[in-house]
């Protein structure tokens, strides 16, 4: 790794220009052959080659990006962390992921900006409650942080929510999650890179997957834009683009690449202490460090891989965050961009081996991965190592949608994101 | 819920039965603008294959026949019976309020041993009748249809969203020299929220706003 | 030459589009300045002599007026005279001066003029960027320690205290052609797409028509032999006159989205004292336009020079200056440089000195310049230093001088400097064409090596790109390529009438040639000292720049994102492209390989509550409500429960009541009394048609062949996946002919999933579907001895339960109006439901409770809200969907075998049989009780092996899904689901609780009553 | 947000339709003989294709029927409009470049597209 992040160092080289920072990964040549590819250079993947270097002393891989690390969803994400998901084998993956970031920024000595500032979900009607509790119950039972507020205690703990009984959706509670928050996505995707690089990963930035190799159904190479590469192991870490490499060897999956936009605000004061979440009017809202409202909007229902949404998504996501917080009226909207959302039938993620020897699967994280980053990294290469999954991510096989047995979070009415 | 067509002339006048904007006064604004309900007028769902619709005369209808081209109107000799083309195999057909039943029984044994369906949804709908030369521009205020002459014109139907509710918008025949009439079908549950819509849009034109009604306590 | 300057003043005294009849008078930061109508906040600021108005976001350095329009990257401040109106981070250049207009400054304290956040610049050796992600990662220094402090520190304005009292509009056009800009090719194109016939929207972002014209010294240009200001004001007047164009001012294309779908934002009231708008008018609005054709007329950007010292107020854009000057009648400075690498910059120099000011100097790092140009300066007496560049500058608040070097092929300086005083810098790097809309259009861009700057190249939609947006700064070509493009795109739309000649122009104004890049200008410093600002909004410098690519930050996306550079509120309109030039040369590489980072949308920040429209408050969403619904709000004391979009009593409280008082005493009054619900609100759908059984065979999981009219039955419906869906009952009202209900918040779902199978799956069924939900208002009325009131009631039919049976539904009169019965119930009680068309659904429900409290009636009769019908299903056993279900549950799992048909296919069928979906301990449907009967159990509560929790995490056996305080059973009943849960039927387990021991529960059956007389309670 | 030329209704803005996903998925007949894993193929596996896609939509404001549409996933391109039970139509589109890549021109990804230096404006 090149020289530590500290003080000391950012004051010496203050005093030097800045002129010795090193790279803070390579842009290393690709090699003939790996011990295991990760394909695509988002949060995941990054995290899962890091694991597999630290965790499993493989160093001798890859991570290939066909455009520029964290580009993708890993860039495009409301960075919002929580674990306070009902099932128990969502809540161990989560809960796991958020242990890991606590310690993240230092485990990786790249500050990702882990603020735990609390995530409030909201409830708006009987129904809507009753599933919260019933959520804020079993988060109890499983040991993840979580508590009911009723609505005085929502408007105390972030005053500009209008707690107005006149509303059309009046606020009548909400959960909160103090260990929830948010983080700088960018802070997280370059802090992976760089740890990971000096495990020894290479990470190749412009540099494709074209096609898979295999013989006798286990995986034995695959071709890019920058010449083949051998390797008896690959993990598919492609998000929206996850049907497109599975395909390349065969495996159907069960996911739908759906557009998801955000937007956030011009730079303001602070306004929200907290990240909001609301089901009901679809309204997902924290405030970045820099001071910009960051909002989650709405999802199309159609399958597209144009990182574009629909207008009439912003229009309904501004009038609902309107029902919410009135005094956001005159604010402005600065920037809006989408991302492609790989959404699986139940909402729970795909962490799996696959028929094809070799070849493992990590996608259908929908609208919420990023809160899974660590998690997911780390369990996933355990499986791609082991050939085995682990406790935590067994039950996301393929499988399950064979079997029956899903884990249905959106039955749950648990926001995904 | 047969009945014979004497009682049901008696019972549209019951002082009892109340439309769904019974709660609410016709509107003005500047040059001509009105906005009123159109209450109680018959309104029966026809369903019925396409193939069929083209050469069937129905006597019922006083000489309309079924459009077969989309988003068209036929009107009756008499002009008091119109049929809508909601979908290649759907029709609405609205007559004078009170006439809905006579009318169904009529339609029935006419249609006796086809396949078809004859609902009646005289008070599942109600219209907002529009007048007035800006109501074409109220309208876009509400719906992504090109409202334009061009485009919409008298005896179109078209169904669309206006505001956040499914609702039909339908350009009635109206007299040479004569101010336009826009006429809303809109589900009688949703019609204050969209009457109150069109209110506003109609602010800018002279007519004073409607607020939906509201305050009713949810929390406990 | 002839001057016309004020001694002291700024403001020249003719020329400009400004009413100097009309004094307006306005504050800044508490002090009391006056301009003229016309004026923007910064024509009317600079006319004071105010050039500093607010604070850089990192460092907190003065920042002034650079652009005179949106391009404007840091010049932005709060209006409003109070906390509630007040609209942070407003451009100054944009903002339109009003009588009593308020600004104030905003990011800094507690100051302007002196500001503590200063500190930051004083460090700034070391905050490079990035800095953050070096440090606070850990003990001492934590991130949660510092993030408050950082967070205070960042941001710009502060948001409004209270809700917005404006309103705002959208609206929808459709029109063959759209043109985004006024200026020269857009006028053009706008009237030749109208006059061939074409309906025309002409946006224009600024207050008034005719774009780079406006800029230009008065009667200085002539178009068609009349002077510019006559000309345009004939070719506004043509549009206006045209019915089917419509011109709109004060209006910004800020999106550019699929299908030709463009978003205007228009100011309506901005501009304007508030007493002066009017009452009904909206702040803003939305244009939602659908355009067959769009002309995108954006203009061109001027890009800033680069160089040490660059981000002093005092340094503008040097089409700026012009603008200020010959639009607005304002000089920037008394005494002037002028700093460029093209020509257009020249013509700043020689319309500023005309109009009073001093020109030190005119800088230009081209050491080749056209001879006629020379001339002109030397005519004028202006010092010229080709092959030369401002190299550094002096001042705090206000540039003071400028350091004046030569600059050799190599790109070394001379060694000794050469101050000149100044208070103004007008610099210029040449311009680009504003593609930020085309580029939004997904048309594909092309670098132009001579304009050294993006152009557009193959549009994707049905768009052209004319005049400066397209790279054609000639205005002749610009009025050409306008009318052409406006020509074509009627004619692409079907409007072919031939349009009017060419406009001439009486000359070509003084353009952009022979332009020379230098990303960077050199300084004398050693290079940790200099200080270059590419964006000035966020504090980025050539330094930032170098630091990130040093440290492998490579893409153009990666630096932007470490950099923070183009990514303020102004999004780098004019930075951007320097940014990319001066990585390029860094990485040495060319502009295009560096590539482009992705223009956004909204091209500028676009106000929430405009884009929320009139979709707010009391229009937000509909609101459902019922025939009874009047009744119910004429009740005293009524809480409401919304169910979907519906408005449904919840509970009716007496005097004195509480809401679980109120809902004890209407639970018991229906198996005690009567009770009626409104229970219009479910989903009804007519399914008629020869295949009518046959298609409920397939949507329902029982059988329906056999259901003979006059009868009902319950079905359930399962998605194909095998989870329930939906539930209802279907009546049989002939032998192809159903009247089916779905429950309230699914109605809508059930019916587009009915259509979709029909049409799609299985056409060749002759089955019709029309919803008839609101056609009918509903009653159900429930009780012991009901029957004698739906007898009084009913004109024509007997209610006797021996004759007219469970599950049986009839026809009859109430006062000769048709009314359709159904013996149906969901409490458990003998019940019925009274179905009446909707417009006697008031009067029925008047009608009802008349007739049970008239003479000879003396029933005690008690209207229940949903609370109470919850408790009374309950108390039976009945499920409500999306309750006791949450879409993992199968009719299995509700012990709802019986309803499952042995044999033929269904919805969702095949999903039961999967190996895991048809295990025996999964999650099941029981009652439970709990050992203290008075003991309500929380909905949601876990259920739990053992009276301990122990540490988490704890197994779960089940959850619970309803729970009441039952006034029959005279106890707490709830229902759960549970692993195993009928197997376990007996057991006692426990309710976890928060803070408490867990409550121990026992399993029983679902029916409480019947368990009950089962003495199982 | 796309203007959908519905069959009977004519062009209309794509928020009166909704989508109902992959289209061309006939409900199996004997699904009992059928195992668990072609079963899940029915009900869970789609196509997801980057490019040609068949999908189904819905005109739910509008005449409520269902129709296939055929749009290029890639760029949002409607390429046809047919009715329901008629065959996918061989139209011809822009498809990515490589499995994974982008259309050429029309993608909203990578969302700045640049021409190649001698490539015809």
């Amino acid at each position: 790794m090149s020289s530590k992040y500290n003080v000391f160092n950012l004051i010496r080289q203050g005093l030097q220009g800045h002129t010795g920072w090193q790279a803070q990964w390579r842009e290393p040549e690709l090699k003939s052959t790996y011990d295991a590819v990760i394909i695509g250079g988002g949060a995941h993947g990054l995290a899962t080659a890091y694991y597999l270097a630290k965790n499993h002393g493989m160093t001798n891989i890859a991570v290939l990006e066909k455009g520029w690390i964290g580009g993708g969803n890993s860039g495009r994400n409301t960075t919002i962390i929580r674990s306070n998901y009902l099932y128990d084998a969502s809540a161990a993956i989560y809960n796991h992921a958020l242990k890991l970031w606590t310690t993240l920024g230092r485990d990786l000595n790249y500050n990702i900006m882990m603020s735990h500032r609390g995530v409030l979900n909201l409830a708006h009607d009987e129904g809507e409650a009753r599933t919260l509790k019933r959520r804020v119950e079993a988060n109890r039972l499983n040991g993840v942080d979580s508590e009911w507020l009723d609505a005085k205690q929502v408007k105390e703990f972030c005053p500009p929510i209008s707690i107005d009984e006149d509303m059309r959706y009046p606020v009548i509670g909400g959960t909160l999650q103090r260990s929830g928050g948010v983080n700088r996505h960018d802070a997280v995707v370059w802090g992976l890179a760089r740890a990971a690089d000096a495990l020894g990963v290479d990470i190749i930035q412009q540099c494709e997957v074209t096609s898979i190799r295999t013989d006798a159904g286990e995986v034995t190479g695959l071709e890019t834009t920058k010449g083949s590469v051998k390797t008896p192991k690959i993990g598919s870490v492609a998000a929206g683009h996850s049907t497109i490499i599975a395909d390349m060897v065969d495996v159907p999956l069960p996911i739908e690449s759906h557009p998801l936009q955000a937007l956030v605000s011009e730079p303001l004061k602070p306004l929200i202490p907290c990240v909001v979440m609301s089901n009901a009017v679809h309204v997902y809202v924290s405030q970045s460090d820099k001071g910009e409202l960051v909002i989650g909007a709405g999802i199309d229902p159609y399958v597209s891989y144009t990182q574009r949404g629909s207008f009439d998504i912003i229009e309904h996501q501004m009038a609902s965050l309107m029902e919410l917080f009135p005094i956001f009226s005159r604010l402005r909207m600065m920037r809006q961009w989408g991302g492609i959302v790989d959404v699986s039938p139940d909402a729970s993620p795909i962490i799996s081996k696959t028929k094809v020897k070799g070849f493992y699967i990590n996608a259908g994280w929908g609208t919420g991965g990023w809160k899974a980053t660590p998690g997911s990294g780390h369990v996933f290469a355990d499986l791609v190592a082991n050939d085995t999954p682990n406790a935590i991510a067994a039950p996301f096989s393929l499988e399950r949608f064979v079997t029956g047995d899903l884990v249905a979070e959106h039955g749950a009415a648990a926001v995904a994101h | 819920m047969a009945t014979s067509d004497k009682l049901s002339e008696t019972l549209a006048d019951r002082p009892d039965r109340l439309s769904a904007l019974s709660h609410r006064s016709p509107l003005t604004g500047d040059d001509g603008l009105l906005m009123r309900e159109a209450t109680h007028l018959g309104k029966l769902v026809l369903r019925l294959a396409e193939t069929e619709a083209e050469t069937l005369k129905i006597k019922a209808l006083e000489g309309a026949g079924l459009p077969t081209q989309p988003c068209r109107s036929s009107v009756s000799h008499t002009g008091t019976v119109s049929v809508l083309w909601l979908g290649p195999d759907e029709w609405m057909v609205v007559s004078q309020a009170g006439t809905e039943e006579a009318l169904q029984t009529r339609l029935h044994s006419e249609l006796s041993g086809r396949h078809f369906q004859l609902s009646n949804v005289t008070d599942y709908y109600t219209c907002i009748d529009i007048a007035g030369h800006q109501n074409r521009e109220i309208l876009m205020n509400l719906s992504t249809l090109d409202m334009h002459n061009r485009t919409f014109s008298a005896g179109q139907i078209k169904g669309s969203i206006f505001g956040h509710a499914n609702a039909y918008v339908w350009q009635l025949h109206t007299e040479p020299g004569a101010s336009e009439i826009f006429r809303l079908i809109i589900r009688s549950s949703m019609a204050d929220y969209l009457w109150c819509l069109v209110s506003r849009s109609a602010r800018l034109f002279g007519m004073p706003e409607d607020t939906p009604i509201s305050g009713e306590k949810l929390v406990i | 030459m002839a001057t016309s300057r004020q001694k002291s003043g700024l403001r020249t005294e003719q020329g400009g589009h400004i009413n100097r009849g009309k004094p307006i008078h306005f504050t800044f930061d508490g002090k009391a300045y006056q301009g003229f109508e016309g004026d923007t906040l910064a024509s009317a600021l600079l006319a004071n002599g105010v050039h500093m108005v607010a604070r850089s976001f990192k460092y907190h350095r003065p920042r002034g007026i650079v652009a005179a329009g949106s391009e404007d990257p840091a010049a932005i401040v709060q209006i409003g005279p109070d906390a509630v109106e007040t609209d942070p981070n407003t451009r100054v250049t944009e903002q339109e001066i009003y009588e009593g207009l308020m600004a104030s400054a905003q990011n800094c304290w507690p100051s302007l003029s002196f500001d503590i956040g200063i500190a930051n610049d004083v460090l700034s050796d070391f905050i490079p960027a990035g800095f953050y992600y070096k440090t606070f990662m850990g003990p001492p220094l934590s991130w949660m320690r510092f993030e408050p402090i950082i967070r205070k520190a960042a941001g710009l304005g502060v948001a409004p205290t209270n809700r917005d009292p404006d309103q705002y509009d959208s609206t929808n056009r459709h029109v063959d052609v759209l043109v985004v800009g006024a200026g020269p090719s857009g006028l053009a194109a706008a009237k030749a797409a109208a006059d061939a016939g074409a309906r025309v929207i002409l946006a224009e972002e600024t207050n008034s028509l005719g774009g780079a014209l406006l800029s230009e010294p008065e009667d200085s240009v002539s178009l068609g032999g009349k002077p510019s200001d006559a000309a345009i004001e004939k070719m506004a007047a043509d549009l206006e006159a045209n019915p089917d164009v419509t011109v709109l001012t004060r209006t910004t294309a800020f999106g550019y989205y699929g299908d030709n779908f463009v978003g205007l934002w228009e100011r309506v009231t901005d501009h304007q004292a508030p007493l002066d708008r009017g009452k009904h008018v909206p702040r803003q609005k939305i244009w939602r336009v659908r355009a067959k054709q769009v002309i995108l007329a954006t203009g061109s950007l001027e890009r800033p020079m680069v160089f040490d010292g660059n981000d002093r107020p005092g340094i503008m854009l040097a089409g700026a200056v012009r603008t200020f000057l010959n639009r607005y009648g304002v000089l920037c400075g008394h005494k002037a440089v002028i700093f460029a690498n093209n020509d257009s910059a020249w013509a700043t120099a020689f319309d500023l000195q005309k109009a009073g000011s001093q020109i030190a100097a005119i800088v230009d790092v081209r050491r080749k310049i056209s001879g006629e140009l020379l001339q002109m300066a030397a005519e004028r007496g202006i010092p010229i230093f080709a092959g030369s560049a401002i190299v550094g500058t002096k001042g705090r608040s206000r540039v003071t001088a400028a350091d004046i070097r030569l600059v050799d092929e190599t790109g070394a300086i001379s060694p000794k400097s050469n101050w000149i005083n100044c208070d103004l810098i007008a610099t210029s790097c040449g311009w680009a064409p504003n593609v930020a809309l085309f580029s939004q259009s997904r048309g594909k861009l092309y670098y132009d090596d001579d304009l050294q700057a993006f152009r557009p190249g193959a549009s994707w939609q049905q768009e052209r790109s004319v005049g400066a947006a397209n790279g054609s700064y000639d205005l002749q070509d610009c009025l050409d390529e306008g009318r052409k493009a406006g020509a074509a795109a009627a004619s692409d739309t079907g409007f072919k009438k031939r349009i009017p000649k060419v406009l001439k122009a009486s000359h070509s104004m003084l353009l952009q040639t022979d332009l020379q890049i230098i990303p960077q200008v050199p300084s004398p410093k050693v290079a940790k000292k200099v200080r270059a600002f590419i964006d000035l909004q966020d504090d980025v410098t050539t330094k930032d720049i170098k630091v990130a690519i040093q440290e492998g930050l490579h893409s153009v996306e990666h630096i932007k994102r470490y950099t923070t550079t183009g990514m303020g509120t102004d999004q780098g309109k004019i930075a951007n492209l320097n940014a990319f030039a001066f990585i390029a040369d860094h990485l040495g590489k060319s502009v295009p390989d560096v590539g482009v980072t992705t223009f956004r949308q909204p091209y500028k920040p676009v106000t929430m509550g405009a884009l929320a429209g009139q979709h707010v408050g009391a229009h937000f969403m509909p609101r459902r409500t019922t025939a009874m619904h009047p009744w119910h709000r004429a009740q005293r004391d009524v809480i409401f429960e919304p169910v979907g979009d519906w408005l449904r009593p919840r509970a009716f409280l007496r005097d004195g009541e509480d809401f679980q008082q109120a809902v004890q005493r209407e639970t018991k009054a229906a198996r005690t009394g009567i009770g009626v619900l409104d229970a219009s609100t479910l989903g009804k759908i007519d399914v008629r048609g020869p295949d009518a059984r046959e298609f409920l065979n397939r949507i329902y999981t029982n059988a329906w062949s056999k259901l003979s009219p006059g009868k009902c039955r319950y079905g359930l419906m399962l998605k194909e996946d095998g989870m329930v869906m939906d539930d209802g009952v279907t009546a049989c009202l002939a032998d192809d002919h159903f009247h089916m209900t779905t429950t309230t918040g699914g109605a809508a779902n059930v019916l587009g999933h009915l259509e979709d199978y029909l049409q799609t799956e299985w056409p060749d069924l002759k089955v019709y579907l029309t919803t008839t939900t609101e056609q009918t208002a509903v009653a159900s009325i429930c009780g012991p001895g009901c029957d004698r009131l739906i007898a009084d009631l009913l004109d024509d039919l007997d209610p006797d339960p021996e004759t007219f049976k469970f599950m049986d539904w009839r026809d009859a009169h109430i006062q000769g109006i048709p009314v359709r019965v159904f013996r149906i119930s969901f409490t458990g009680e003998l019940s019925y439901e009274i179905n009446i068309d909707a417009s006697y659904g008031l009067w029925l429900w008047k009608k009802i409770f008349a007739q049970a409290k008239c003479e000879g009636g003396g029933y005690d009769i008690t209207p229940y809200g949903t609370e109470a019908m919850h408790v009374l299903r309950a108390e039976k056993g009945f499920i409500i969907v999306g309750q006791e279900t949450d879409g993992t549950a199968t009719p299995i799992d509700l012990g709802m075998n019986w309803i499952v048909k042995k044999s033929g296919d269904f919805v969702g069928r095949r999903s039961l049989t999967r190996s895991d979906t048809s295990r025996d301990d999964r999650k099941q449907l029981v009652g439970l009780v709990t050992e203290q009967p008075d003991y309500v159990l929380m909905e949601g509560t876990q259920i739990i092996a053992t009276q301990e929790e122990g540490t988490a995490p704890v197994p779960m056996l089940g959850h619970v899904t309803s729970s009441y305080l039952s006034p029959n059973l005279e106890r707490s009943i709830a229902m759960a689901m549970l692993e195993s849960g009928r197997s376990r039927v007996g057991q006692t387990l426990y309710a976890s609780r928060k803070g408490d021991s867990a409550m121990a529960v026992r399993v029983v059956g679902t029916d409480f009553l019947k368990e009950r007389e089962d003495g199982n309670i | 947000m796309f203007v959908i030329d519905c069959p009977w209704c004519g062009e209309r803005d794509m928020s009166e339709f909704s989508c109902g996903g992959e289209a061309h998925i006939a409900r199996p007949e004997g699904s009992e003989q059928m195992n668990d894993e072609e079963w899940a193929q029915f009900v869970f596996i789609r196509k997801n294709s980057k490019g040609r896609y068949a999908e189904r939509w819905n005109h739910a404001a509008g005449c409520r029927r269902w129709f296939n549409l055929l749009r290029n996933t890639a760029t949002d391109q409607i390429l046809a409009v047919y009715k329901m039970g008629d065959a996918e139509p061989n139209v011809s589109t822009e498809e990515p470049v490589t499995p994974s890549g982008e259309a050429p021109i029309g993608s909203g990804n990578d969302a700045v597209k640049l021409m190649k230096p001698g490539e015809a404006l």
